[in-house]
């Protein structure tokens, strides 16, 4: 088996117009890259703008612990209080993970 | 006066419209995906600005001018009486105001495409520059609304009105109508005419689709419409008619015709729901969407849809017959 | 009758039908995106509709009442004989043959409107209303046939005929259809006009892209084929053929033109495949979609495009020419 | 780093035709929430029906255990036997996880 | 609560254009079915074919460890060096999971 | 002649390329959402092969041999120049060399159209069977181009030049144009006026939207161009010169018109973004892809579109006039 390294994934659900604001600013917070796709959802707080109301963002992003962490916390400051955002981490084995940290 | 309503009310448009909130409310599975809507609201977007720009070769400056500066006055006018409206006499939060206010002072595209296909069915045909009216109209409103918001503190965070004003200026709505009026004066109305059979054309029955979906969106809205109470109502529709009815008399001291007139009227009532919710939302995050969206959408848009273009083309008559 | 049959085959739309079906047995790598396949059949329904609701305007009632209670009649009929040749030549088991009762019962849109245009080709020109007709006939046989599964016990846990009603009735087709129709009766001919170089000149081009992507799909049932089995095969192409050579002479005795008797035919002989199978999917789990499917679009819907069409046609000429 | 709670990630792959179906039994579950993306596949069984046979939903539910205990249960009893249907379950660390419970 | 079985969940994101080629080869390593959607993303390499540059294919297999091991080598050995591709393993609980190996 | 050119930067394809590329560095968040990119290639390329399809049947064999064998020789030289240029002049690895080859020996469908529009626009109408030498000159280069990566041992481990080719003739590029210029042919002129509206009229419009994203994607590109260095950006502009001045000169020999020959120069001199980055990805893994998109896509593309065509145009009125 190729080697692999324990890392966090985390996922963020979020309302699309954040997308490209939330990917230029987890770059500045040491993650290394992410993965986008179109979604839909609703949630107990169903806050939403724009004409697709349902219309959201999944964001992937494979990092450091420590990165993790600062994404979550950058979450909890500016977007958990007024946007629909639902955020949750796992721990995964990466494959050639060392070039994700 | 009654046949000219039902002549609007039976228009493919309108009946599309009707037909999405009534699919919506009866549970239908009805539902047009995402790309389709994005792709007909960048043709027809484009198409406007084409259109105008072609036409705007064709007319003379001073011509313009004064519509320019009146539309440009209007967008910096309306959102502060709808500001001061809704905070003396509707008791709202600044936030919301200001919310509110980037809104109405803004214009809704669909609005302006429905007001110009009932002149030309009623016999009065508006400038064809209009469309840079339209670009003119959706940029003040916006700024002005968060510098508002920005004066009195209640603006978020990181967001300012100079990144809302670059938002606005590079978001998508004004890129395609002002990029199209920019090709249309560049290309003339001979270099349009290979293009004519698609942007012009298809124009209306692509503005079909379109209304499809705006009803299947309006009717999601109006489910919102009881926790709007009844203020909100009465100011998503009696602002619009003076804001309204306002430009249609002002338009006439810029020698502006019957058709042109009431079509900026209806500009000038109609609140956007593209940009500015886009540019509220990240700039006002506390403004309630449900507040701003169910105004916009759910309430002006249909009743301008319905009654408020027969009657700003009625002022028209009147003030300029 | 053979140059018929040819400038039925190399008319655009079956050649696009073809060039879908040889480029996915080439393991080609074309699709068709699934937004741009649903906006195409969000475009056809919409468009036939309004075409004959405007049409429907123009016809005396007394006209259309016939032709409408026997495509109803031929409706609730031909699930019925569907079933119980299945059950009883086919010795297939009741809810297999429920299913393909439910598909054999109802109508192909495509179908129709192929049949339609061959019709505009030849020279027999079908009726205005017919539009009408299809949604008539994509009612009764869904329902029917699910009662049919409900009263020998076959049906799923929740599901009943009722809820497939509703399901029938709030789904996609039928309320584009219906809608169409309805905004079409009531705008007319005039208000169609604006929007008739989009939703009447570029109907029959954009039917290309739509029998080019029904060709990438009946592929992958081809391959199902030889699990069919020969009776499923037959049952396929005979089936079709009484039901639709039987409407056409029943068309003659409520006042159809040989145009509408053929197009009638085929729409009777024709089996659903967007309807039909999101209904059947959901009240009847237990039958299998392979059978259902293989036959209705990987069969049938070929064999009517093809050869089906100048047969009704020819039998229309025969009865009422 | 913001306080995390953890919860249960149900991820439901089926046929998109049960997309609303779906989405409105979960609702009665106990599952606050969900997000849906467009997807495709192959498995196993292939038994399928729709014009476009590959079409799939894929739904995540962050849930608590009891209520993911239920999803699975609802989709063993009702779907699984004659639908294509998927269906896992992870734990993973949830953001102000109480508000999904 | 339904039988569930512990199975890897083998997540790949890779360029769009290997996906029909992918789907084919993960078939022959032993993995029964595989779910894909649409995505798009960045990462620290950025070396990318195609008009369509961040248009990326997001794959998910439940597997046996034994498939997703042969998975990874695989992609270690034909995909990563020149492809834009990330590959991540989890644990999942899989309702009727011995459907799946 | 400066009137022409101008003519040419003021066309709507033209300005709305421009304004893809304008919109993306002025970072907007315009996007063209990717199935409406799709349906729009799907679109042009079955409307190009339709419309040649269609011409070719009235064009006698004797005429259009010359031609085809003339542009699949081309096909063949083309790659075998561009390499050895690369090689011997820039120094550049085999591998990246044999995927540039690949991408200019092949070519890009919108050079072709912007050609033959320019044509149509100053007189010089282009012969009707042109589309079917589109899809002659698409398959040999990348063959030919992979066959010298083969030979030279640069090649990817399970990749040979036989599956490249498979691909290339099954990729949705070749089954398109392919495929429509089989319908073409098969239904001819009269078959394709039911559809001429949607297929024929709306082109050029839609062309105008596929503009629009190719200069965002462009924009993308230009942004490598200081890492592509200056040998590249000469050869992507003096190979394309030379090679479509030659293929006008040569196109003189085999009966081409003036119309003709230019728009043969214009596909020979462009550089395939769409086939040849798919077959070359596969096929050569360790090519650098931001080398041969910056290229063909970020330098001879919008070259082509703004000089080229006006230039290939002026030699062939200077060779044949
Ligand atoms: N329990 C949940 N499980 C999965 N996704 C959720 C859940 N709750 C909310 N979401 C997602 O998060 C978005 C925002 O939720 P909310 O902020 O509550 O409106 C929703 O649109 C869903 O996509
Ligand atoms: N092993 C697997 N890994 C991931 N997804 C799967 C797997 N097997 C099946 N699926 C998904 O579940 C759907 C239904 O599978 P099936 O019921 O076997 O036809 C497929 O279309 C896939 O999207
Ligand atoms: N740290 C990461 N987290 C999530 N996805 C990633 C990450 N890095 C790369 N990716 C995905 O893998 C693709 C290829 O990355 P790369 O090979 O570095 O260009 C990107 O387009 C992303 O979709
Ligand atoms: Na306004
Ligand atoms: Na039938
Ligand atoms: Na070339």
């Amino acid at each position: 088996m190729p080697k692999t390294i324990p890392l966090k994934l985390v996922t963020v659900v979020a309302e699309y117009l954040l997308r490209d604001k939330l990917v230029k600013e987890i770059g500045k917070l040491g993650v290394t890259g992410f993965t986008v796709t179109d979604a839909e959802g609703q949630g107990p707080r169903g806050n939403r703008a724009g004409v697709y109301e349902g219309r959201n963002v999944r964001m992937e992003c494979v990092c450091s612990p420590e990165a993790a962490t600062r994404v979550l916390k950058h979450l909890s400051d500016y977007y958990f209080e007024h946007y629909a955002v639902i955020a949750w981490v796992q721990t995964v084995e990466v494959v050639r993970g060392d070039k994700y940290v | 006066m009654l046949d000219v309503l039902l002549t609007n009310l039976l228009s493919p448009i309108v009946l599309a419209f009707a037909l999405g909130i009534l699919a919506s409310l009866a549970r239908s599975d009805l539902e047009i995906p995402a790309p389709l809507y994005q792709a007909l609201s960048i043709y027809l977007l484009l198409a406007i600005g084409l259109k105008g720009g072609a036409a705007l070769r064709a007319t003379p400056l001073s011509e313009v001018v004064g519509p320019m500066l009146l539309t440009f006055g209007l967008g910096v006018l309306t959102p502060i009486t709808s500001y001061n409206v809704l905070r003396k006499l509707g008791k709202m939060d600044r936030v919301n105001a200001a919310a509110l206010a980037a809104h109405f002072g803004s214009v809704s595209a669909v609005t302006f495409i429905a007001a110009q296909a009932f002149g030309t069915l009623t016999g009065f045909e508006s400038e064809g520059y209009m469309p840079a009216l339209v670009a003119i109209l959706e940029i003040p409103a916006i700024v002005v609304a968060l510098m508002i918001a920005n004066v009195r503190g209640a603006m978020g965070e990181e967001a300012t009105w100079q990144s809302a004003l670059h938002e606005v200026l590079t978001g998508r709505s004004i890129v395609l109508l002002g990029g199209g009026l920019a090709m249309g004066l560049l290309t003339g109305p001979e270099g349009l005419e290979p293009v004519a059979p698609f942007f012009v054309e298809g124009f209306k029955g692509a503005l079909v689709l379109f209304l499809l979906e705006l009803g299947l969106v309006t009717a999601r809205r109006l489910r919102d419409l009881k926790e709007a109470g009844w203020f909100l109502v009465a100011f998503s529709i009696v602002m619009p008619i003076i804001h309204g009815v306002g430009a249609v008399w002002l338009a006439g001291f810029v020698g502006m015709s019957i058709g042109g007139a009431a079509v900026l009227g209806a500009m000038v009532s109609s609140a956007s729901y593209i940009a500015a919710p886009a540019a509220v939302r990240i700039a006002l995050p506390q403004a309630s969407p449900t507040i701003y969206l169910t105004a916009a959408l759910g309430i002006t848009f249909p009743f301008n849809l319905a009654l408020g273009i027969p009657l700003y083309f009625a002022a028209a008559e009147y003030f300029l017959g």
